[in-house]
């Protein structure tokens, strides 16, 4: 891409295409659509953490007023073990039908186990309640260390270990284990000044979105079904639920309503074909919405962590050697982000000799999602946290010793390939160069940095782009708008075309009117659904030249595109007017027809984030309380097309890590039950729990991408966790290593360090 | 128990309807009017998204008996609008991008059109301990509170 | 299929009346003023049928009087109410700290003071403030009314003195003796929208030179009803709160706790914040009742 | 010859081989290079790994270009959130 590059439409703040719904409450979103007849779905959940399913009756329940249809796991197609072509955490068709309903076991607290459809909510309700199971109750595995002890409870008698040499007598709750290795790692701490060793815990936390999982199904007696899902893939639902159900996919059509966030949590299905088996067995439209006890109980969150970290440097501060074992919860069936959680642990850094061992580890708890970013922040907080403290043992600047081993250009990541143009470096010098890094800490406050990293995800992607009779321009794509793309789609459909950015209409289309589109995950969509909104934009301005050349009777390629308008080449011997799109437009019928540019691709060379966060901290010490007094959040964003929702990204994942870090944990009892399912007790951020957050966007280009984006949604929540860690241990001079640091946490610690 | 009859003023509409005495009002509005602007998050009071105001006074409709609204005021985010000219509220956070994902806004929206109502300088403190109970887990706030004060900027200028 | 029924009397002869007849014919009544806490309730473990008897109409619950002598708080008045009204904060700031303290602004256009203490959960904001405040519960019945102090009110975890037929029509507050003053903390993780994990209120009452002459401390969330502790005022007594008197009054309210480990806190946690809130809470409330800084 | 690298975990598909130099102009070509050597490994890996080619990371390759001194990489597919 050319760097000096002028801009017209994007790097604006302009207004997003769907805002003014969103502000008068006109959008609607999975909870809002209702057809003539719907009728009410509602699933009966497991009260144990881990049970044999004796028996289901729904006799009495099926003769309950209002109740039109009850489905238990019997009802459901037998599904063959099948891997979900799809990232990490995907995981295995049979185990997500096995998820969606119960068979014969339940695994987690919340495990559906049959699902009932009447006529209004209460009547669903006072059905569930009629339905008798009778469960044998097993002991149920609730943490890293009890399922990987030797004589643990296997949950999945047919599950070996994968990823050893060779397959393994007995099962496991290990699914998986992952090594990465470079140099000779023994050999690297033996060379170092100063080794350290730290062990990490990060509990099971939750995306949080506001809004509960929710859906609309209706299916004909032809067995073609069409699904309203608050989903971040609609597509992704699609498939689902087709295997869940044993249907064909051109036989269900899933339209994406508005989605009230997801946070990677919206990636899978849960009541999507429950919904539609409820629909076929009851002849009406059901529609199913989670309540958020449902939504901890029964969604996917995040995984919890025992992470083991060990450091060699030098006295200068290079580093010798980097060591990790991690172990990642999957919950009740395999699939955690342990994977990328092992190539993002030390990806920041140069280093020859490294070791990272992962571990998938089942456990009787909610199958994890994906959430923001999944598996970086658990790993890299250890890392990050032990290398704060590494930088307190030699004496550095936190910021000095990170520059001294960033990875720039050229180094071959952990992972295994080399970094193209990354913002690494210039990350670390504007956080040292920042005005808030110098910011005077007054008694009990503290000051922490750490880095974060992620890779960003390219994949599959339509467009297409409709000029219309009048010259304005509608794209069509099929990614929900989660946080803003609809703007920045536009934005960048009107800088190639050369029209006003209010020109431009954006519509995501239903699985059967936009082209396959992967999901709204992985910070791809800016950049990868953005660049086939470009090429597609490309593609109409070629039609343009060409019918611009048969309108003044010269050649396609004697044609330029320039502002909006076709214009003869320079020299071109031709006294004509440009025209402009709405002319050729208004002309195309007598020219060829419509107007319709397209593009799908699979794109690749999406560009790794970095970030630099550091947060000042004042701690309580009589009650162990700790306050964010100031943020910044200072990111790699490649290009940042809508500056607004780009520095929105980078403080909205502040503010989940800041959660991560402070409070948010799931609260077990002794039997496996979540004891704090709802926004009382698992506490996120509030208003006034939070300063104003600072970010500052570094723009390296992306070569990969037309005008230089790079993924920015996921890399904010990474950094956040160790910041507020590192931060608090320098005000309360006490290291804290597991998380969150709650108040009980922070004032036990001093007590035990004053004693 | 039958229903009961209730009749009630919705956005200055005089409004009828027949609900279940242990309806939410959220439901009613949501179900039987129609009015799905008004978003359920918790139906327990801790996240905001149901905001609407009973006779001027904010409130969670999730905590709401839809037969205590006979003969009162229920103003929702679908009343916030005059026509179609957006509040100064609405028009704000949408400058300032405030929202993400918009399924706390209208939640958001109408809160902060109760605190203005009452306190038009609001403090930075003091909009964030009044608009504790909406959660965003979008935004990090930053920007909604900007777009807060910018709103009572303009409000304030517009009085005068 | 049985359900619920609504009730809203516009008079007390009426609630009380519709009380008795419904207790005649056995279907359970339950009074609703803010609902707050019983709609979650209701909808969460609670979905037996009954009538719900709402008393936000009557004049006794919603009068707020603070008067030459007394102050009378009705039970249904909504926390909104209270907190704008400037003679009670003035009288009363802890006790208005404490309802202010109650869930978001959304709650506080609902929730009351007579709800939260019939609620009566351990850890109800405004029940230290109202026993430190020396709150009378005044309680109507077909056989007229009766008072009993707020401390006796909270008789167990969810459950209070109220007698079937009986109605909380609001509490009654002596008028606070000059130089008196009250401020209530509570502790929770975040800045907002938590239940206490702890909460002490204080009340404090200063002789001309700044002596506390009278003291009443109250510690919720740390027992299964909230405390009055006598032991505590006793150790502020005759003391100009200096920090070794604020020491005892904390060690005396921690001695008087009994937590439990809950998922909101330990019990040695609860121990030791219970005393920092109450140090704390006795030197604002003698701040307030003019203490030298 | 380009360089091409298998990680730990996915070595075990090339009997713990974990870095070989190749002859080959696409990933097409070396999916049937690997293939004659270590019969059965396209399977395991079209689809369920993702590969970096000079840095650029790809879910799916196939038609993609490998110069004489290009580096591939072998990697566990990443999608996030």
């Amino acid at each position: 891409m050319s760097e000096a590059r002028q801009f017209n439409a994007i790097g604006r703040r302009v207004i997003r295409p769907d805002g003014v719904d969103k502000v008068t409450g006109r959008a609607a979103f999975g909870a809002d659509y209702t057809l003539p007849g719907t009728i009410y779905g509602k699933v009966l959940r497991s009260p144990h953490a881990h049970a044999r399913i004796v028996s289901i009756d729904t006799k009495k329940a099926s003769r309950m007023p209002g109740v039109l249809a009850i489905v238990t796991g019997a009802d459901f197609p037998k599904v063959g073990s099948e891997e979900i072509t799809g990232g990490e955490g995907a995981g295995d068709y049979k185990d997500l039908a096995t998820n969606v309903m119960a068979r014969d076991r339940v695994l987690y607290h919340g495990h559906a186990v049959a699902a009932v459809a009447a006529t209004s909510v209460a009547e669903a309700d006072a059905a569930l309640a009629a339905i008798k199971v009778r469960y044998e109750k097993l002991r149920p595995v609730m943490d890293i260390d009890t399922a990987m002890a030797d004589d643990a409870v296997v949950i999945d008698e047919q599950l070996f270990t994968s990823g050893l040499p060779e397959k393994p007598s007995k099962p496991s709750n290990v699914a998986t284990v992952m090594e990465l290795k470079r140099g000779d790692v023994e050999a690297g701490f033996a060379a170092a000044d100063i080794v350290l060793e730290g062990t990490y815990r990060t509990p099971t936390v939750h995306q949080g979105y506001i809004e509960p999982h929710a859906c609309l199904a209706t299916i004909n007696q032809g067995g073609q079904a069409t699904v309203w899902a608050s989903t971040q893939g609609h597509f992704d639902v699609r498939s689902g639920a087709a295997k869940v159900l044993g249907m064909k996919v051109s036989d269900i059509k899933v339209i994406p309503t508005e989605i009230g966030g997801g946070f990677g949590g919206k990636t899978t299905i849960y009541v999507e074909p429950v919904a539609i088996l409820l629909s076929r067995r009851s002849g009406r439209p059901v529609k199913m919405t989670m309540t958020r006890e449902e939504v901890f109980r029964a969604s996917g969150p995040a995984s919890a962590t025992k992470c083991v970290i060990k450091i060699g440097a030098k006295n200068d501060g290079t580093l010798t050697a980097m060591s990790a074992w991690l172990a990642y919860e999957a919950g009740a069936f395999k699939g955690s982000s342990m994977a990328p959680g092992a190539m993002c642990v030390f990806a920041p850094y140069k280093v020859d000799n490294f070791l990272i061992r992962g571990f998938d580890v089942l456990v009787n708890k909610p199958k994890v999602a994906a959430y923001r970013a999944p598996g970086a922040p658990q790993s890299m907080y250890a890392c990050e946290s032990l290398l704060d403290e590494l930088a307190g043992k030699l004496g550095m600047d936190p910021i000095d010793l990170r520059l001294k081993n960033a990875v720039e250009e050229g180094c071959q990541a952990a992972y295994g390939p080399k970094f193209n143009a990354i913002g690494f470096r210039e990350c670390l010098e504007a956080a040292k160069r920042h005005p808030n890094y110098s910011v005077p800490l007054g008694p009990d406050e503290g000051r922490g940095v750490a880095a974060g990293f992620w890779f960003n995800a390219g994949m599959q992607s339509s467009a297409e782009i409709h000029i219309n009779e009048d010259g304005t321009v509608t794209v069509i794509e099929g990614n929900p708008d989660i946080g803003g793309s609809r703007a920045s789609m536009a934005m960048m459909a009107a800088e190639e075309l050369g029209v006003p950015y209010e020109r431009v209409r954006v519509q995501i289309a239903d699985t059967e009117s936009a082209g396959y589109t992967n999901t709204t995950g992985g910070s791809r969509v800016t950049f990868a659904t953005g660049m086939a909104v470009i090429q597609a934009a490309r593609d109409i301005i070629g039609q343009c030249k060409q019918r611009a050349a048969s309108t003044w009777g010269i050649d396609g390629d004697m044609v330029d595109w320039a502002d909006g308008k076709a214009i003869p080449k320079p020299g071109v011997n031709a006294d004509v007017k440009p025209l402009t799109l709405a002319n050729i437009a208004s002309n195309a019928a007598r020219t060829g027809g419509p107007l319709l540019g397209r593009a799908s691709l699979n794109a690749r060379g999406a560009g790794p984030g970095f970030s630099v966060n550091f947060a000042d901290v004042r701690v309580d010490r009589e009650t162990g309380k700790l306050d964010v007094l100031r943020f910044t959040a200072i990111q790699d964003v490649g290009k940042a097309i809508h500056p607004s929702y780009v520095e929105g990204q980078l403080q909205g994942g502040a503010a989940q890590g800041i959660g991560w870090a402070l409070n948010e944990e799931y609260v077990y009892n002794k039997d496996g039950v979540m004891e704090n399912a709802g926004f009382l007790d698992y506490r996120i951020p509030v208003a006034s729990d939070l300063p104003m957050i600072d970010t500052q966007m570094i723009e390296v280009p992306n070569p990969s991408h037309p005008y230089g984006v790079r993924g920015v949604g996921e890399t904010p929540i990474v950094a956040p966790l160790a910041a507020i860690a590192n931060a608090s241990c320098a005000a309360t001079g006490v290291r804290i290593r597991d998380l969150p640091l709650s108040p009980p946490r922070v004032l036990a610690a001093l007590e035990h360090a004053a004693s | 128990m039958a229903k009961v009859h209730v009749s009630t003023s919705v956005n200055g509409q005089h409004t009828e309807f027949l609900c279940e005495p242990n309806e939410s009002l959220l439901d009613v509005l949501r179900e039987n009017l129609q009015l799905t602007g008004t978003k359920e998050g918790c139906a327990t009071g801790d996240c905001g998204a149901c905001s609407v105001t009973i006779d001027g006074t904010l409130v969670c409709s999730c905590l709401v008996l839809g037969v205590e609204i006979a003969g009162k005021e229920v103003g929702t985010i679908e009343g916030i609008a005059k026509g179609d000219v957006l509040h100064p509220i609405q028009q704000k956070f949408l400058e300032h991008a405030a929202l993400q994902c918009g399924v706390c806004t209208p939640g958001l929206i109408v809160a902060t059109k109760s605190l203005l109502d009452s306190n038009p300088k609001p403090t930075e403190e003091e909009i964030r301990y009044y608009l504790a109970g909406n959660l965003c887990r979008c935004t990090g706030y930053d920007k909604i509170v900007r777009a807060v004060q910018d709103a009572a900027q303009t409000m304030r200028g517009k009085r005068a | 299929m049985e359900s619920f029924a609504y009730a809203a009397p516009a008079t007390l002869d009426e609630a009380l009346d519709i009380l008795k007849s419904h207790r005649r014919r056995k279907v359970r009544t339950q009074l609703l003023a803010g609902g707050t806490d019983m709609l979650v309730q209701m909808r969460t473990s609670d979905r037996e049928p009954r009538v719900i008897v709402d008393i936000k109409k009557l004049k006794e619950t919603n009068r707020l009087n603070v008067g030459g002598k007394d102050t009378y708080v009705g039970a249904a008045l909504a926390g909104v109410l209270l907190t704008a009204d400037k003679q009670l904060v003035a009288r009363h700031p802890g006790l208005v700290e404490a309802v202010d303290l109650i869930g978001s602004s959304q709650i506080q256009g609902r929730a009351s003071l007579g709800g939260n203490l019939c609620n009566a959960s351990p850890a109800g904001d405004t029940i230290p403030a109202i026993i430190a405040n020396g709150g009378v519960c005044v309680i109507a019945s077909a056989n007229g009314t009766r008072e009993i102090a707020a401390e006796k009110f909270v008789v167990g975890v969810g459950r209070n003195a109220l007698k079937p037929g009986e109605i909380l029509l609001g509490i009654r507050f002596p008028k606070p003796a000059k130089r008196t003053s009250d401020a209530y903390l509570r502790f929770i993780p975040r800045s907002e929208m938590d239940i206490a994990v702890a909460g002490a209120g204080v009340s404090i009452t200063l002789d001309k030179s700044g002596k506390c002459t009278a003291a009443r401390v109250a510690i919720g969330a740390v027992a299964p009803t909230a405390l009055l502790v006598p032991a505590a005022a006793k150790a502020l007594v005759g003391t100009r709160l200096e920090p070794a008197a604020l020491q005892a009054a904390g060690a005396a309210a921690s001695d008087a706790s009994k937590p439990i480990t809950d998922k909101r806190g330990t019990v040695e946690y609860r121990r030791s914040i219970v005393a920092v809130l109450v140090r704390r809470a006795a030197k604002i409330a003698a701040e307030r009742a003019g203490a030298l800084k | 010859m380009a360089s091409v690298f298998f990680p730990d975990h996915l070595a075990q598909y090339t009997h713990g081989r974990r870095e070989f130099d190749v002859n080959v102009s696409s990933f097409r070509d070396l999916l049937e290079w690997l293939e004659v050597r270590y019969p059965g490994i396209s399977e395991k890996l079209v689809g369920r790994v993702a590969v970096a080619i000079d840095g650029d990371i790809i879910h799916d390759p196939f038609l993609e270009t490998i110069a004489a001194n290009s580096e591939v990489h072998f990697l566990h597919r990443i999608e996030g959130g």
